[in-house]
């Protein structure tokens, strides 16, 4: 798991895209620092501008997240609903999830324990 | 040692103003926060404020990554022979100085990306201090006071833990 | 920066010659020994090298554990531009100075406990010296080559890696 | 998993001493080193004393040892020994073996990959 060198898909969060019907899900991992989230922000934009219907994010193999990272998790949402679009967020880790409590963002995105309750809702 | 002499920091660590390091000072303040007796839930919080500390000291001190020092120090709070009741963390730049006043979270009632940073800094840490130092540069000092449910089993957080 | 400038060092970790911080160095060294491009099992040998020389310095330098400081300094090594090469690991201390041709390894054929921690430093690393400073203190310098099997995704290992 | 404070119980890595007819079996955790080693000795001597016919000590948990920690196996396998009894190594993870092996003392020690087969030979 750990890393070789530090090259660009090291440094990546996005460990896969998996698309089914009209919904993209979103694998993270590692840790969403100032660092990786530059990464993060470009992806979502790309997936944004696709206008999937909706839009899973799976993070629980994300041990880390910070503001940087939140804030693009925002414009994503903000993205996605603009479009008529979905975002949902599920499997958060108990310390990745305090942070979007101590934000006030917990009940701004739909969170689910696991992919499928975040597809069939 | 006096009864009144301020506790030995526990670690100093020097980094880059750059993203790509900012996983090291993460590391280094879980263990040095877990070593002066904080618990885990606890820990990760002072790691996201400290996080969130650096980055703005990336972004607004510094305004972007470089080869410029951060200087992080962690060190135990209260009387010397006790067990350490806070535990004091160090931030200093060598960047802009802005006044302190200005450093101020925005309101929650928006919602939007970014702007959350001061915010989180001030809901985990239970002080938090901006100054300019007259040397140059800004100081965060921010303190976090460690609950022990148990005191009983507490021994002192100075050297004369471990031996 | 001239393509002569050493790189600057990733990180500068100040503890205490106490063992209750060793975790704190080793986790430290973990991450930085990641971000510069070593594979995780000779990170895994860096980390026990560098503990073992902070063991020696705090049993040796200075004579058992107390308030002094120990100094490490990790920094990339190679030109300038170039994916590092190697990493230098620098250790400081300002204890007890011995003529560095005293610090050397046992026989390993006679099964004892102790006197190892040389012979793993010098295992592990690619080269290892000793100096007394003229201002005190002893220093370490440890090098570790990084082997790169696929050096066509390496990337500069300065700070322009990262933005 | 995570220390409260850094307590007497704290630092020990004995986690479990289990007793099994005239075997006994020493289950350690986390990381040894010099801050460690000096409380693991002093389990170490005094189990050594009651001469039991075998010390099975479990590593699987423990996820970092020097040479600090090696000398108190060293030392509790030489007095073993001298006591006609045997002291043998169960679970070691990858990364503790190599200290061992850097050592050459992966021959002198006894390894097993599981209690049992560690009690049945
Ligand atoms: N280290 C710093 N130096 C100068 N200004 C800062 C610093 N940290 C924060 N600020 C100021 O406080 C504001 C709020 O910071 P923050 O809540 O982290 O949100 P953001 O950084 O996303 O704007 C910043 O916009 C900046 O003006
Ligand atoms: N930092 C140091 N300062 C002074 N002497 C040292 C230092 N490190 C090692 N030595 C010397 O080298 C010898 C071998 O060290 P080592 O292989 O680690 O075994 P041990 O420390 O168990 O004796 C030590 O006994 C000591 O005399």
């Amino acid at each position: 798991m750990r890393h070789r060198h530090t090259n660009d898909s090291d440094n990546d969060v996005v460990r896969a895209i998996r698309r089914q019907d009209k919904a993209v899900v979103l694998e993270l991992a590692g840790e969403i620092d100032l660092h990786r989230s530059v990464k993060l922000r470009e992806r979502l934009l790309d997936l944004t501008a696709e206008r999937p219907d909706m839009i899973v994010i799976n993070l629980s193999e994300v041990s880390f997240m910070d503001s940087s990272g939140l804030a693009t998790l925002v414009e994503a949402l903000q993205l996605c609903r603009r479009n008529g679009g979905a975002l949902k967020l599920v499997g958060i880790q108990e310390r990745v999830r305090s942070i979007l409590e101590i934000s006030r963002l917990d009940h701004i995105f739909p969170i689910f324990d696991s992919e499928s309750e975040a597809m069939a809702s | 040692m006096t009864k009144d002499k301020p506790k030995p920091e526990i670690v100093e660590l020097r980094i880059h103003a750059d993203p790509a390091y900012l996983s090291i000072a993460r590391e280094a303040i879980r263990k040095a926060t877990e070593i002066a007796g904080l618990a885990a839930d606890e820990t990760d919080g002072v790691i996201l404020a400290v996080d969130e500390a650096l980055t703005n000291v990336i972004r607004h001190s510094y305004g972007g990554p470089c080869d410029k020092p951060i200087v992080i120090q962690i060190r135990p709070h209260g009387p010397q022979a006790a067990p350490a009741e806070a535990l004091e963390i160090l931030i200093r730049d060598f960047g802009r100085q802005v006044d302190p006043k200005t450093i101020k979270s925005r309101s929650l009632d928006e919602v939007r990306p970014g702007g959350l940073g001061v915010h989180i800094i001030q809901t985990v840490m239970d002080d938090v201090q901006y100054r300019c130092v007259p040397e140059g540069g800004m100081e965060l000092r921010m303190v976090k006071r460690i609950s022990r449910p148990d005191n009983s089993a507490s021994i002192p957080a100075s050297k004369s833990r471990s031996h």
